[in-house]
């Protein structure tokens, strides 16, 4: 009978073969990172919508500036009741919540955070990898309006469709844009052409056509039309309590993480920037933190300032005006390849 | 199972058991979420607590959309027999560890309409933790409620 | 069911927890996004105060109807003891009316304010206005506090004139209060009705022409939103407003973001009253004892006055005793109510736009349940 | 001021319908109030709104003359044009308290229409949905403004 020890030690081999693996997975674009940019996150964002509010937002709860009030939140959510209605389809009720974090997550391994820092090459394809997965997200939030057999929770779940399908097209086609200036689809290559200038000044219309195209996609403020709390309660997520309902705001921010990473990637030269105290990795990672930081807050910022798009009108400006500019960019990415090549 | 690992392990579990109560109890304590739900003529006083002066969201109290997730039922102002039967509703659906708070003097003992045929008080209705009274109470006694609450709510874990 | 039954009607129903519906339950019949019926259910805060009415002399009378609404308590007193007086035949002195016209406009600005923020965070959640305007309603509540004693119900007018005398020390401080509210004013417009997104979803969103306003019986700013020139104060001044001069605003467009600008310019207009009605305040006696256990005369009075959400009416009947024999309140709220039922037959509304439009006509409840 | 307006409505009334008005009287300046037989409050109600314009109704009440058996129901109306506030009432008797509906002439009577029949039990004939509006579904306390519906503490006075 193999005793306990046996297994431990085989075991502690098999991570120390690939300590490098364990790493990514488990720390720097995995777990633990994903789980401190979540705390942090959703702590920023009431203390920033508080002092737009002139107020102070959470103070009492850690020490200093309530900077355990995400941590007090979720030790209470932990230990709630988890409610599933009477007549709603309790598998699919479950599925949901349970899957969305984990595809939006599954996203973020395709994403290099140095030259070689990256768990999933993808062969090549990395960027049509993302776009797959990430393709994948809003189905959730169907499967969950439905299941939880709700009025509400249904006209938000058509409502996550409309405008997912209104946002994907123009962040594929300002992606082709990208894709023709570098000449390939692997993310990695996509960051060595950025090194002497990001795309994001060649392709400036197809960064603004994304930009907008990761607001509506991860449903942030101007277009958060399927959570609108002011028709319909809390969107596909009402019926949702204790740890259920936890999950389903954690989607929301890993959304927001992984579309911002891909945003840095494609238009912000990914691990590009000036190496510090000669350790080039950490360096790399510390300009994918720092350009990260900047641009979450900049959405952030949007949700003090703008109120809600009508879902009619959300459709309108992705049909009407976003993919009409992508073409554009794609145009001037090309003549920006053939006739000034030195640009890139 | 000699008798030292017996009481080496109810130690272990009685330390642990504290432990898990005392964090659970603050988690709670800095995260009571009332329901967007307000019953009577109180509700300004209420938007002004939640407004920048006094600032409810210091203490980690955020008002929130649905019911599901809400763990105070706060009733803010008088309750009347037709709004009764809706939070009597909203009292089951929540979940579990649950409380309830009643704001004004009409929850009380039905305030400057002790004698309408239609006011009723907050608990004939549900179990009511905390009771603040004035009408309107000032946005002060209403934070001093809350306060209360959280103790009541770390001490009941 | 409507009588468009080929199509899927969903009955949604805003109940009374709603984030975004007050006291009240609001049954929507939609097909997809295209609203065919609203039905307000309201009477969740019904007290009977009329009932009650009938059981409080006139001086304990004004706490029941106050708690109308909270919001906008001064004028809806001042509607109550002006059919006192009138019954009682008796005149206020000229500095209890002074008195009375600054508070009532200081109502009216913190009752607008209130509108505003509901109706910002009715077009989708935009935080900071709604707590802007809470934040900007604290200075005057601490005039007020200076002045009666207390936030909201004040309780302060009395037939015969007002309750305590105006404290000449705090004038300064009013002044200064008031030029601070200016600024802010300004930093709305600039933030508010100049964000494009809110243009978007305000403008010809809910429009309501004039003679749609008169027929179904739009109150205060949602009929002069509508460019019908009615306002109390200017068709049967009462208290001093003959003796300042202010303006009667009306937007031609009628949309939901036509009422919010008038109530917008009405806060404008009525610091200007505020200034006026300090200035030339005269001195003199503030209150003419009328004895609560004084017998009414036989006869009856309609008062009419302009609340901030609409021309509120108190018709007060008395047959000789010290309580009068019945007091019938006709409310803006109710007849606003009625409009907004009326609204998917008048103009194409989709779901998104039914809070918005509800809260472009800045209900109530409390006030339309009595 | 003096009140030329207002005589000249009255006497335009008066000149159409001498049988169909008990008494006619201008209370105050901008101040009316005409008595009209129930069965004639249809056409004084069209000739109303057409001829002299009173075209914005304000609310419907009711007044409950225990001592002399009798309701009275009151149609305030305002005239967009003059200013000026009319009083339109009719008395019926306690023990038969019917009245046709107006609603097909002003239609903002609806809610007060319903509202009136709720406190008062006062039915109007051609109603569509006189159904109840301010008291709860499941309330069958009889009808609360009528004067023999005692509240908790009036006996006590």
């Amino acid at each position: 009978m193999v005793s306990l020890n046996e297994i431990i030690t085989s075991v502690m081999k098999f991570i120390m073969l690939n300590l490098k693996f364990f790493i990514q997975v488990l720390i720097i674009p995995g777990l633990l990172f994903i789980l401190l940019f979540v705390t942090f996150v959703v702590w920023f964002e009431r203390k920033y919508l508080a002092r737009a509010m002139l107020r102070i937002g959470p103070l009492y709860a850690g020490r200093i500036s309530g900077f355990l009030q995400p941590i007090a939140d979720f030790l209470k959510i932990f230990t709630k009741e988890i409610i599933v209605p009477s007549d709603a389809d309790r598998r699919l009720f479950y599925l949901a919540p349970m899957l969305l974090p984990v595809i939006q997550a599954l996203t973020i391994i395709l994403i290099p955070f140095a030259p070689d820092w990256v768990v999933f090459r993808g062969s090549g394809f990395s960027l049509i990898l993302f776009f797959a997965i990430a393709g994948l997200a809003p189905l959730f939030p169907l499967i969950a309006g439905w299941a939880s057999n709700n009025k509400y929770t249904i006209i938000s779940s058509l409502r996550t469709a409309y405008l997912c399908i209104a946002a994907e097209i123009p962040l594929l086609l300002s992606a082709v844009g990208v894709v023709i200036l570098t000449g390939s689809f692997d993310l990695i290559e996509i960051v060595e052409a950025q090194s002497k200038v990001w795309f994001i000044i060649p392709g400036f219309l197809g960064a603004i056509v994304f930009f907008i195209g990761i607001l509506a996609e991860s449903e942030r403020v101007p277009f958060d039309i399927p959570v609108a709390e002011q028709e319909i309660v809390f969107g596909w997520r009402t019926e949702y309590s204790g740890i259920l309902f936890m999950l389903t705001m954690m989607a929301e921010y890993i959304g927001l993480l992984s579309w911002s990473l891909l945003f840095i990637t494609l238009y912000l030269g990914g691990y590009q920037g000036p190496i510090l105290f000669g350790m080039p990795l950490v360096s790399h990672m510390f300009w994918v933190l720092v350009k990260l930081a900047v641009l979450t807050a900049i959405i952030i910022l949007f949700r003090t300032v703008f109120p809600r798009f009508r879902i009619d009108q959300a459709i309108k400006i992705g049909w009407k005006y976003l993919i009409p500019i992508a073409i554009v960019n794609i145009f001037i990415a090309i003549i920006v390849k053939t006739f000034f090549p030195s640009i890139i | 199972m000699t008798k030292k690992n017996q009481t080496r392990r109810l130690i272990v579990w009685d330390v642990f058991n504290q432990v898990y109560k005392k964090i659970i109890g603050w988690g709670r304590k800095y995260s009571l979420w009332p329901a967007h739900f307000i019953t009577g003529c109180c509700c300004p006083e209420f938007m002004q607590v939640a407004g920048p002066r006094y600032d409810m969201e210091r203490f980690g109290i955020l008002p929130l959309p649905s019911i599901r997730q809400a763990d105070v039922l706060v009733i803010i102002g008088v309750l009347t027999r037709k709004m009764a039967s809706r939070v009597k509703m909203l009292w089951e659906q929540m979940a579990e560890p649950k409380y309830a708070m009643a704001i004004g003097a009409c929850p009380i003992d039905k305030g400057p309409f002790y004698d309408s045929y239609s006011v009723v008080r907050a608990d004939e209705i549900i179990p009511v933790d905390v009771y603040v009274p004035g009408c309107p109470p000032r946005p002060e006694a209403m934070i001093q409620g809350f306060m209360i609450l959280q103790k009541k709510v770390e001490e009941g874990v | 069911m409507s009588e468009k039954s080929s199509k899927q009607v969903m009955r949604i129903s805003w109940g009374p927890q709603h984030p975004m519906s007050g006291q009240v339950r609001i049954l929507i019949d939609t097909d997809g996004e295209r609203v065919l019926n609203i039905i307000p259910d309201i009477g969740f805060t019904h007290r009977g105060i009329e009932k009650i009415l009938e059981n409080r002399n006139i001086v304990q009378g004004v706490v029941p109807i106050e708690r109308m609404v909270m919001v906008d308590t001064a004028n809806i007193a001042l509607s109550y003891v002006r059919a006192a007086e009138e019954i009682l035949g008796i005149e206020p002195p000229k500095r209890a009316q002074y008195i009375r016209v600054i508070i009532c406009e200081v109502c009216r600005i913190l009752s607008h304010l209130y509108g505003f923020g509901l109706a910002a965070e009715a077009c989708g959640g935009y935080p900071a206005v709604f707590l802007w305007s809470t934040a900007d309603r604290e200075p005057f509540l601490d005039l007020m506090e200076r002045i009666t004693g207390t936030r909201w119900s004040y309780s302060f007018f009395v037939p015969g004139g007002v309750y305590a005398d105006f404290p000449d020390k705090i004038k300064e401080k009013f002044l200064a209060t008031l030029e601070y509210f200016e600024e802010r004013l300004e930093a709305y417009r600039r933030a508010w009705f100049e964000n494009k997104i809110f243009e978007s979803r305000a403008k010809d969103v809910g429009i309501l022409k004039p003679e749609d306003a008169i027929r179904l019986g739009a109150a205060g700013p949602n009929l002069r939103g509508s460019g019908v020139a009615l306002d109390v104060r200017k068709d049967e001044p009462y208290e001093v407003y003959d003796e300042i001069d202010f303006r009667v605003i009306t937007q031609p467009e009628g949309d939901s973001y036509a009422r919010l600008m008038v109530r917008y310019l009405e806060m404008v207009e009525s610091v200007k009253i505020i200034r006026q009605a300090i200035e030339n305040m005269p001195s003199g006696p503030y209150r003419k004892f009328v004895s609560p256990l004084k017998r009414l005369p036989k006869g009856e009075a309609y008062s009419r006055v302009e609340t901030a959400r609409g021309e509120l009416g108190v018709h007060m009947i008395s047959d000789g005793g010290t309580k009068p024999y019945r007091v019938k309140i006709t409310s803006p709220t109710l007849r606003n109510l009625y409009v907004v039922s009326q609204m998917p037959k008048i103009t194409e509304v989709l779901l998104a736009d039914v809070p918005v439009i509800l809260y472009s006509f800045d209900p109530w409840y409390l006030d339309a349940d009595r | 001021m003096g009140e030329e307006t207002e005589k000249k409505i009255i006497e335009a009334i008066k000149s159409n319908f001498q049988d169909a008005i008990e008494e006619a009287e201008v209370l105050r300046p901008k101040r009316i109030s005409i008595t009209v037989r129930n069965n004639k409050m249809f056409e004084v109600a069209r000739f109303l709104r057409d001829r002299l314009k009173f075209d914005y109704v304000l609310s419907v009440g009711a007044v409950d003359y225990i001592k002399e058996n009798r309701f009275q129901v009151i149609y305030y109306l305002l005239s967009s044009k003059e200013k000026v506030v009319l009083m339109l009432r009719t008395n019926i008797p306690r023990d038969k308290p019917f009245t046709p509906s107006l609603i097909s002439v002003w239609e903002a009577v609806n809610y007060h229409e319903r509202e009136t029949w709720e406190m008062f039990g006062i039915t109007f004939k051609g109603h569509p949905n006189l159904t109840r509006l301010l008291l709860p579904e499941d309330w069958e306390g009889g009808y609360p403004l009528r004067k023999d519906f005692k509240l908790s503490s009036s006996e006590g006075g």
